[in-house]
């Protein structure tokens, strides 16, 4: 069912990055995501990177419909229909949190003084929320070296003790599979956030399916071992006519 | 020991819940996993000659109390793709249904031959899509194109062929008679419908027309089945609202053979088939019957 | 302050909120009543030449969230009887509207003459009765013989005429056209449905067959609205599902001038009407409007 | 929304009248009515004439449907819908019962150690829960004088003090009306159980309106003021066509 909410602030988290804050009364779990329309121009997945008191989501400036969003400002209406999909599980312990680009908003709301981050992008100042680790408790990696390792996350999951309660992961699918591939077979606490395109975000169009999960509905959040079983991680999508492509 | 299985057409199912078209049926691995978790059969989406993107989101719209509303535009990869999804739901080792859609009768044969081909079996005609012809009209209201269509199909396979109608006419029977050659009728597809979201003063599908399924539309699901059972006699799926065993044995009672569940299938989960089974031993008792197919009708 | 008035055919009403055909107003006290708790307008059962008893109870049937089914088969007591329910009803000094059925253009005519001489504001055509000549089918289906009855009953009175047409077509445009000598449409009549109770083994109606309406029908009154109004901007009146403030704030933006209520003043009661009223006031600033006329195809 | 429920007990009141108990969970108030479906026969409205615990119906035959009623057995299902209407206004006082035919069904449940009751019929034999007063406190009315006083239950009212906390009434409504017409003026604590015939029992068809009042859903029960108001009470009804008749 859609509902609207009033934007109550804007922020810009990166050139290309955004976090726009609303007041929503829904009870959301960290790791859900909502569906935003722009009317006129499309309808997207976005995860809540806030669940708390004032709500918020962090979009990327992507195609279309985020970069619609992107360019709304505080009193302007949000029409969004959600919470949907599982959340993560939390944990007391200590925690290990792997964003890569925009997947950084779906773990923002994890982020406390337990917490350890590998924060990735692109460039330096595409790096998000990175900053908001203790100090010492972030890693970073850029393709083009400009902060941190230059690499990938696993280039710095190579450098570093896997003594976490939960590794948490989310960031484009092939970034998530060479973390899945080097973390498999030496911990078995991790879950990941898939991202698919989503066309109807309650489990009836099967554009979002991996290997018969709807990550709208069985996700977006899978453990280590469900990944493990599904033949089109890392390998296979449908385009949005249904086309099976390879990733 | 209750007997939930029933037979369409020939086809023997392990019970009377099959996945309606256009519901989680693009991506084989889906089908095959649904078809393992308790439906006894699936429809594919409707497929066509070529790749359709559709219409862009928002493409479906939770309107509440169970029902959708949805304008998904038949996106849908091309048949000759498309075999490569029916091979892996064929794993499942239960039967699927290909469902196609085309503009002309010889569209419709290619795509039922090649569906043949790739081992399905039966074929669905859906015959609610756009009418090249007439605007706006669906090639299921002109009664000369549903008969070539059917008849054309039935020509080329040896697999049974359903005819798919949809509920938006002024004589259904029409159809139904149009489309005698047909092996059985799947009733209903989508209602004509739309919604405007009242702050944004716009649609909310991008295509602004949608269809509407779900719950409210079980009442309009169950005439169109009791109707052509009793004019009739012929085999019938009864397709529209299923989201519980009542649903179920009221469209069997009406004279359906069998039925498909859409959008429950997304409000309650792909658990919903094993739900129903379960619940249909239930009712079993209350009702009384032991063998659910002899409920086929009951009501006329 | 807001100002909730709208105009149909140049008909003032104080509210956009008029009640349906068949709901309570059989007996005139009943229709004075409405008037005075708040309906703009109501629009009289729909009556023919002759008294007739209609189909045996049950004629409805509650079918939760806010559904329902009926086949009182068009019960009335014979137009000559009904001008004295009429009379009682004016004293309200409010529009009435009176509907109207037959099967020939003469049929109509006569009763049309009645009813402008009985004092009513317009005249509504129930263009959904059965079909003398076809079997099963509406007089609505036939063009021909609805261009004949509107012309028929355009020339015969002074008053406006609304034509009431059915959802169960393949193509409204198709009875717009016929009917385009109307001084406005009346959008939509129930669809066609039917429920069977599965401990009964029967159909909930004593006729079997019945016409849904309430909730689930909104979408598709919303849609034949939109339709109708962006093809051909005539003035058009919503009807199907209107239950809130919402609601009718929906039918307006996709084109009505205003609604009728039926299904939801009996699950709502007769205040409905000043209750979505005062609902009405409480949207004007959520939504952004002073004269609510200003949203009529608002969302076009 | 139709319900169906088995037929626990069944038991001859007079020749004409039998009461069927059935256990049903919904709450019912004393003068709600249920809708009775006969699949294949009609659907009629019955008052409930017992309220709690096991809820009973007590039916006169006198139609297809009610016939058809009558004519089942324990074990049998009964379809059924409601409750619907609203209820008598319950007083702790002395009260007066008037009860004409089948109408004291509706009465039934109210009958306790400080009810008395004016119970009429056309004959002895038909006299309807007259037993069920505690001694001394009924009296009783027949057309034919078979028992009590030969005439209407104004002929007894006429003999009687008029000091209870209220009166209630349920009967035939030109029995209703020649009390009405008796109490006017003499007492204000009066409640009416209108009877008309009733297609919908939910406030849409019209049938059972008096003066604009629908007795499904404003009644059946109305006060004697708002009864004083209804220029059609006890004058006019409208056949099952809808054609105005006289009374
Ligand atoms: C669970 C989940 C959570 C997410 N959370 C976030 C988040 O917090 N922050 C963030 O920045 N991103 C997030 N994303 C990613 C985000 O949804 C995408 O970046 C977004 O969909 C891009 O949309 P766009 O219109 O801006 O770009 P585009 O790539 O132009 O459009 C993508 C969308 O357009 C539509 N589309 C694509 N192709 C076609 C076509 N051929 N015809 C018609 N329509 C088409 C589809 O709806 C598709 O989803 C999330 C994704 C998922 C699945
Ligand atoms: C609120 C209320 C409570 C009642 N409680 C009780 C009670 O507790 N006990 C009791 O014995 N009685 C009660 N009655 C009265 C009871 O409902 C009637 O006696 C009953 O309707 C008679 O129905 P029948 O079919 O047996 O008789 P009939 O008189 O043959 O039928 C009456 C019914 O048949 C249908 N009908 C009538 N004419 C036609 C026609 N021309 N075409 C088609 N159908 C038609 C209608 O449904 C009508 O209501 C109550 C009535 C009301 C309004
Ligand atoms: C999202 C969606 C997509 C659909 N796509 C198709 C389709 O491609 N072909 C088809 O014949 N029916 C399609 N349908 C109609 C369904 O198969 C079914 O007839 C209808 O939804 C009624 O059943 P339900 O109420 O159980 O959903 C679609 C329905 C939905 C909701
Ligand atoms: C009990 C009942 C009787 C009706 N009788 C008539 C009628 O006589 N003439 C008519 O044009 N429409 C009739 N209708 C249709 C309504 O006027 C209206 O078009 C339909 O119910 C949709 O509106 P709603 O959802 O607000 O009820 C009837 C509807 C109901 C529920
Ligand atoms: S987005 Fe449609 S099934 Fe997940
Ligand atoms: S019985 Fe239909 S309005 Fe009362």
């Amino acid at each position: 069912m859609m509902e609207n909410v009033k934007i109550k602030w804007k922020k810009e988290e990166t050139p290309t990055v955004s976090t726009l804050g609303f007041e929503w009364t829904r009870d959301v779990k960290i790791g859900q995501f909502i569906m935003v329309w722009e009317p006129g121009v499309g309808e997207i997945p976005m995860s809540l990177s806030s669940v708390t008191g004032t709500k918020s989501i962090t979009v990327k400036n992507y195609g279309p419909t985020s970069a619609s969003i992107v360019s709304k400002s505080a009193g302007d209406r949000l029409f969004i229909r959600g919470p949907y999909g599982r959340p993560f599980t939390m944990v007391k312990g200590k925690k290990l949190l792997i964003g890569g680009g925009s997947g950084m908003a779906a773990l923002r709301p994890i982020i406390d003084s337990n917490s350890y981050g590998v924060v990735s992008a692109r460039t330096s100042s595409e790096l998000l929320f990175a900053n908001l680790f203790e100090k010492g408790k972030v890693y970073e990696a850029t393709d083009d070296g400009s902060s941190g390792v230059k690499g990938t996350p696993v280039d710095v999951l190579r450098k570093i003790d896997l003594d976490f309660e939960m590794i948490y992961v989310c960031g484009p699918e092939m970034m998530m599979k060479s973390v899945y591939d080097y973390l498999l077979g030496k911990v078995d606490q991790v879950e990941f956030t898939l991202e698919r395109s989503m066309k109807c975000g309650i489990g009836l169009c099967d554009s979002c399916s991996v290997s018969g999960y709807q990550v709208c509905k069985d996700g977006p959040v899978f453990r280590i071992d469900q990944i493990g079983k599904m033949e089109e991680f890392g390998k296979w999508k449908l385009s949005y006519s249904g086309l099976r492509t390879k990733m | 020991m209750t007997d939930l299985s029933t037979r369409i057409a020939g086809i023997y199912l392990g019970n009377p819940l099959m996945l309606a078209s256009g519901i989680l049926d693009e991506n084989g691995y889906t089908m095959k996993r649904i078809l393992e978790e308790g439906a006894s059969a699936v429809v594919t989406k409707s497929i066509g000659l070529k790749e359709r993107s559709g219409y862009s989101t928002p493409v479906v719209a939770d309107l509440g109390h169970g029902d959708l509303l949805n304008a998904v535009g038949l996106s849908n990869p091309g048949i000759d793709k498309y075999g490569e999804e029916i091979k892996i739901a064929r794993e499942a080792r239960k039967p699927i249904i290909g469902s196609i859609f085309g503009s002309t009768p010889e569209e419709f044969s290619i795509l039922a031959k090649k569906m043949e081909e790739f081992g399905v079996s039966a074929v669905e005609l859906n015959l609610s899509c756009p009418h090249v012809k007439g605007e706006g009209l669906e090639i299921g209201s002109d009664p000369e194109m549903v008969e070539s269509i059917v008849e054309a199909v039935k020509n080329s396979i040896k697999i049974p062929v359903f005819s798919k109608l949809s509920a938006n006419t002024s004589s259904i029977m029409e159809t139904v008679n149009a489309a005698s050659k047909s092996d059985g009728f799947v009733l209903i597809n989508t209602i004509r419908a739309m919604a405007i979201d009242i702050y944004a003063k716009k649609p909310v599908l991008s295509n602004g027309y949608g269809g509407l399924s779900g719950r409210s539309i079980k009442p309009v699901g169950i005439r169109y089945v009791y109707e052509v059972k009793k004019e009739t006699g012929a085999q019938i799926i009864g397709v529209g609202g299923v989201s519980n065993a009542e649903d179920v044995i009221e469209y069997m009672m009406a004279g359906a053979s069998a039925v498909q569940i859409g959008t429950a299938v997304g409000f309650h989960g792909r658990s919903i088939f094993r739900d129903i089974e379960k619940d249909l031993f239930g009712l079993a008792e209350k009702i009384g019957f032991s063998k659910i197919s002899d409920l086929v009708g009951a009501a006329l």
